[in-house]
């Protein structure tokens, strides 16, 4: 982009190509009451795009629970932070970085983190978790490894080297991501309640402070880009590509915290998508003031940028910040101290407009919260045909396989199903020493040094039984997300959540948009836990289709003592083991009918939420007395994969196998009952002598439940029909993705 | 005992080691900005893991020259005592306060994972708690340990004793699945001639509490509390 | 003897190179003044067997450097062929 | 104008080079059968201010290669210097 755009005409081709309808241009007219001039144009088409303004996704987001007794700060922050006790508080939030990451998969990944990081420590929360959820095509395609490994590594260096451990995540493979890869990014902050900072301006006079990076000219559109389909043309927009700088951020976050904790700023907001446009026009809307600043004032990597360039940036690692009277110079001491860029570049006014000058000549004028205040809009839905095929698909014309030790085998090796060691192997995952449990079990848990508190989390997406069930596998993603805190030991508090969805103009995709935020909505108000922020990211289409609709829950629980946390895996031989909920026998939608028989069909396993929230609660009673040796869910493979999964420890730093003998409980189908979904089933095992008491409190909870065997052996043996040497199950579930990838 | 804790700008434990020494280990411990030149009369000086510059162009690298480093070669060459954790570790293989040079591991992977070291040598003043070739379960997780040093300087290592820990498997035997970045000589740690200084890549400040997986890193510390040794 | 490739990686001068600015700075902190850029790149020595033609060379060379060696979406390189 | 260096460091060759090691197994594996050996190093290029002296250029080049961009214990380099 050359200097020469200050003067470029704003046309209807322009127009256009900012990516605003002629109505919301037509808008902007009025706003202004004249022609914005083309350095305005681009101020409205950032803050206009999906990506900042949720034009099409806010009035539904609207009907989610945002609130309870431990939300300090609900959604429309930089992150939601929730009361854990003892005036400690919790900041944690997820965000996608989709677009990115299929481009430039090392790059985007990386910024990813470094943005949701930013989220964090700009509410005043020091980082001390980050989880991450992943999702690529089938990984024997080339492309999908080169795409998985370069998201891997671009998350591990980044947190690697800020020095937050990355101790939970998921992968998924799926053709239905082939084109589109998603990858949300979570991160996890502990404050104390005084801490606290929200992301505005306010304080007539007060400085406007930029600090961090230079600007450059990376990334321009890049929040215009997150919201269009990828198209042969977006590789050039390639340029838009932004290199990341942990040690940069590193210094940012020290700093941050620093001014913060030293009670030295009125608000502070990071600079992400749409950088110093958004960051400006939402800190002064929130504020209820005006801002104004002067863009020469900006740091500036390069020669030559133009206002439009300057505010549009998204060059990474920067902060805006407003000081409070008379903190300014030691603001500067502190920036200088960690060698970081910090200007003036601004102060807070009380017009409510947003001002932009260059050299004192004004370039932009506009009411700042205009720009925040995106159109709304309520896109017609229609429910897909294809909906109808998946419910007439019929069980019975799948044969049940002759030999199921050998699909067990299959299943365990499966990538989606294998351990993710080969990922999280890459992550420090135990910098800052408090990870108690570490990735591997259903949930990572961290405690809070100097209190017995601990901090549960997990990370769960679901597209396949969304794509079938939109609002049933909306509801199966939240209670999948609780039932791993739960067998964790912890109890859930709140969660934030990602939409990752096509084409919201799309009628169908608008469909499956509107039920899946009903069916979390209805989920997360039967268990009683607010959603305290999230993020949506549409448009992850491309010409052969949309990716399934996959939401992805990012779930916080609380442990009053931590020492009450449990593993999934068997801990004795000897101990019982138990089946809590009940068997079905229903394939439809499960990982077993993709992998085993190539069909993503059927009707996908229903949810009862009252059932799931009291196994949920029997689970936490049974933790809190110390009932349990270990505790896992039934998800992806069902029962046969669950029992599996607790016979091997599998973390990074223990590997041992147990093996155990089950019967294999209900009736009907067997493959159904070995591998089918159905929900609100655990897995656990307990000392003998512990077994009456278990059963008195799970017939207390009224949670259906069967001792289904003993722990000991060396092979797992299932029924009649399943009997496997653990030793050769475990080969295969750890080291299945580690050979695909070599 | 008191120790000085120096803080690179990226260094990312240095509060675990802080907490370790501080609130584990129950010691007096202090914190020292790399501009600072002043160590504040500490008996051990703890060069602690991260990224310091982001290890940018080579771990270590731009760390050895800032001025914190110039106090702390000269607190070593009185005799005083000087741990390097990790990135420590190879902040004083670069400053030359240790011989030979950490690469990126043979599988070019970060590496995050638990191991097992056997203690080589135990009449150091950062290993004289542990009994002779006892095996330490303590955690890595870097992506280049790969210690590398040429034929003259291992042989002078093997004639000073002066390789101080190797990885291991759980029996101790030095086998090459045991060895988990493709060290030398499934070398992990070593001292300098005088024994006063010595880096390791496993984290002890991660492993000195059973909450933690392991409280083997518990050794390597009261060995340094039990040592005679100090700087004047 | 064998064909020996090296190969040289940039950023494109427009992308951001923050190793090249924190060796920048700590130059500049060493006392180095006169250091007003700093970029850090990639250089790669590469051996082909010497059966192949140096047409085939160059032509293997320039596909390795834009499939692997280079990422076409920040980077430029270049790359010279000798007989050793 | 100003004066343009251009550093190369290499590891030396008794140093083992897992990333070259890694990448000559990956193009062996894309088909490029006829790559024997990979080494992957680093290209460094600093600006000078002009008012320096050659001379001054090569000096202080030679400081801060030696210093800092390699690291003798297991690298070797080189640079070219030129006026821009
Ligand atoms: N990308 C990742 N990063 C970190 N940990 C991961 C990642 N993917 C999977 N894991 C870890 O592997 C274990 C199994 O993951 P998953 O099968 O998704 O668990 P679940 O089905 O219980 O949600 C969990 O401990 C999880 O945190
Ligand atoms: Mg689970």
């Amino acid at each position: 982009m050359s200097s020469s755009i200050m003067n470029v005409e704003v046309t209807d081709k322009v127009v256009k190509e900012h990516g605003l309808k002629p109505d919301e241009y037509q808008r902007i007219c009025d706003i202004l009451g004249r022609k914005p001039n083309i350095t305005e144009l681009g101020l409205y088409s950032v803050m206009w795009s999906e990506h900042c303004g949720y034009k099409h996704s806010r009035a539904l987001l609207k009907t989610l629970p945002t609130k309870g007794d431990k939300v300090l700060q609900g959604p429309g922050e930089n992150a939601g932070i929730m009361d854990i006790g003892e005036g400690w508080a919790v900041a944690f939030k997820v965000e996608s970085h989709n677009h990115p990451s299929a481009i430039e998969p090392y790059q985007g990944a990386a910024t990813g983190v470094g943005g949701i990081l930013r989220d964090i420590f700009t509410m005043g929360a020091r980082p001390v978790a980050n989880l991450n959820s992943l999702r690529f095509g089938p990984l024997t395609d080339p492309k999908v490894k080169r795409l998985f490994t370069g998201v891997v590594h671009g998350i591990a260096d980044y947190g690697n080297c800020m020095g937050i451990p990355t101790v939970a995540g998921e992968v998924v493979f799926d053709d239905s991501y082939a084109e589109n890869c998603l990858v949300n990014a979570m991160s996890v902050g502990l404050l104390k309640h005084d801490q606290i900072i929200r992301g505005k301006a306010t304080g007539i006079g007060n400085a406007v402070i930029y600090i961090g990076a230079t600007t450059g000219r990376d990334g321009i559109h890049g929040a215009t880009f997150a919201s269009t389909e990828i198209t042969g043309e977006s590789t050039e927009k390639r340029s838009a590509v932004q290199v990341a700088d942990p040690f940069m951020e590193k210094l940012l976050m020290e700093a941050t915290l620093e001014l913060i904790h030293g009670n030295l700023l009125v608000g502070i907001q990071d600079m992400g998508a749409a950088g110093l446009t958004c960051s400006t026009c939402e800190m002064a809307s929130r504020g209820g003031a005006g801002i104004e600043i002067d863009v020469a004032k900006v740091p500036q990597r390069e020669k030559g940028m133009t206002p439009y360039e300057i505010l549009l940036s998204e060059s990474q690692e920067r902060m805006l910040l407003v000081a409070k009277p008379g903190c300014e110079q030691k603001v500067h001491d502190i920036l200088a101290k960690w060698d970081l860029h910090a200007a003036t570049i601004g102060i807070v006014t009380d017009t409510g407009r947003m001002i932009v000058k260059e050299n004192g000549k004004v370039v932009a004028d506009v009411p700042a919260d205009s720009l925040t205040d995106a159109p709304l809009y309520h896109p017609a839905k229609s429910e897909p045909a294809i909906l109808k095929t998946y419910k007439e698909f019929d069980e019975n014309s799948i044969p049940v396989p002759g030999n199921l030790s050998e699909v067990l085998e299959k299943l365990i090796a499966d990538p989606t199903i294998a351990s993710k060691r080969w990922v999280y192997r890459q992550y420090d995952h135990m910098v800052r020493s408090n990870s108690l449990i570490r990735p591997g079990s259903d949930a990572a848990v961290i405690r809070v040094k100097g209190t017995q508190l601990g901090l549960a989390m997990t990370i769960d997406g679901l597209g396949s039984y969304c794509a079938l069930d939109p609002y049933e596998g909306a509801k199966i993603v939240v209670a999948e997300a609780a039932r791993n805190i739960a067998c964790s030991g912890a109890q859930s508090i709140g969660m934030t959540d990602c939409l990752n969805f096509g084409n919201p103009e799309k009628p169908e995709v608008f469909y499956y948009l509107d039920r899946v935020i009903a069916g979390l909505g209805d989920a997360a108000r039967a268990f009683n836990i607010p959603i305290t922020g999230g993020n949506v990211s549409l448009y992850n289409e491309n010409p052969t289709g949309a990716i399934d609709p996959t939401p992805v829950i990012g779930m916080m629980g609380l442990f009053q003592n931590v020492d009450t946390r449990i593993t999934q895996w068997f801990k004795n031989e000897g101990d019982s083991i138990y089946l809590l909920g009940s068997m079905g026998q229903s394939i439809g939608g499960s990982r077993y009918l993709t992998v085993t028989h190539g069909k993503k069909t059927g009707l996908c396993p229903t949810l009862n939420l009252e059932v799931e929230l009291k196994l949920h609660q029997a689970l936490k009673a049974l933790a809190d007395q110390k009932m349990l040796q270990s505790a896992h869910d039934c998800s992806d493979g069902g029962f046969a994969v669950a029992v599996s999964e607790s016979c091997f420890t599998g973390t990074t730093h223990e590997q041992k196998s147990l093996g155990a003998t089950v019967s294999l409980p209900g009736e009907g189908r067997l493959d159904g009952r070995l591998f089918g979904e159905a929900q609100s089933r655990v897995i656990v095992s307990l000392k003998p002598a512990d077994a009456a008491k278990v059963e008195e409190i799970l017939k207390k909870f009224g949670v259906p439940f069967e001792k289904i065997g003993t722990v000991g052996g060396d092979s797992l043996t299932i029924g009649k029909e399943v009997k496997v040497a653990v030793s050769r199950l475990a080969d295969l579930f750890f080291t299945s993705i580690e050979k695909m990838m070599a | 005992m008191r120790f000085s804790v120096t803080v690179f700008p990226g260094s990312n434990c240095d509060h675990d080691c802080e907490y370790v020494l501080r609130d584990v280990e129950k010691q007096d411990v202090q914190m020292i900005w790399h501009k600072d030149t002043d160590l504040k009369n500490p008996d051990c000086v703890v060069v602690p893991g991260g990224f310091s510059y982001g290890d940018y162009l080579r771990t270590g690298a731009i760390a050895r020259f800032s001025p914190v480093m110039k106090s702390v070669a000269d607190f070593a060459a009185k005799g005083g005592l000087v741990i390097g954790i990790c990135n420590g570790f190879q902040i004083l293989c670069e400053a030359g306060l240790l011989p030979g040079a950490l690469i990126r591991n043979k599988n070019i992977k970060f590496l995050c994972q638990s191991t097992y070291i056997r203690v080589e040598q135990n009449n150091t003043p950062f290993t004289n708690a542990c009994k002779p070739n006892q095996v330490l379960k303590i955690p890595i997780a870097h992506g280049e340990g790969n210690y590398f040093i040429d034929a003259a300087g291992l042989k002078g290592l093997k004639d000073n004793n002066q390789i101080v820990v190797r990885y291991c498997d759980a029996n101790g035997q030095l086998t090459p699945e045991s060895n988990p970045n493709g060290s030398l000589e499934n070398i992990a740690g070593i001292c300098n001639v005088n024994r006063n200084v010595f880096g390791l890549m496993p984290h002890p400040d991660r492993s000195a509490e059973d909450i933690l997986g392991s409280h083997d890193g518990h050794y390597l510390w009261q060995s340094i509390l039990s040592s005679k040794v100090g700087a004047k | 003897m064998a064909w020996h490739v090296s190969v040289y990686v940039t950023l494109k001068p427009s992308v951001m190179d923050p190793q090249g600015a924190t060796v920048q700075r700590a130059l500049n902190q060493m006392g180095y003044k006169a250091v007003t850029d700093v970029r850090v790149g990639k250089f790669t020595e590469l051996e082909f067997e010497a059966g192949l033609s140096e047409a085939d060379v160059k032509k293997q060379a320039d596909e390795i450097c834009d499939k692997l060696l280079a990422n076409p979406n920040i980077e430029a390189y270049r790359f010279t062929v000798e007989k050793k």
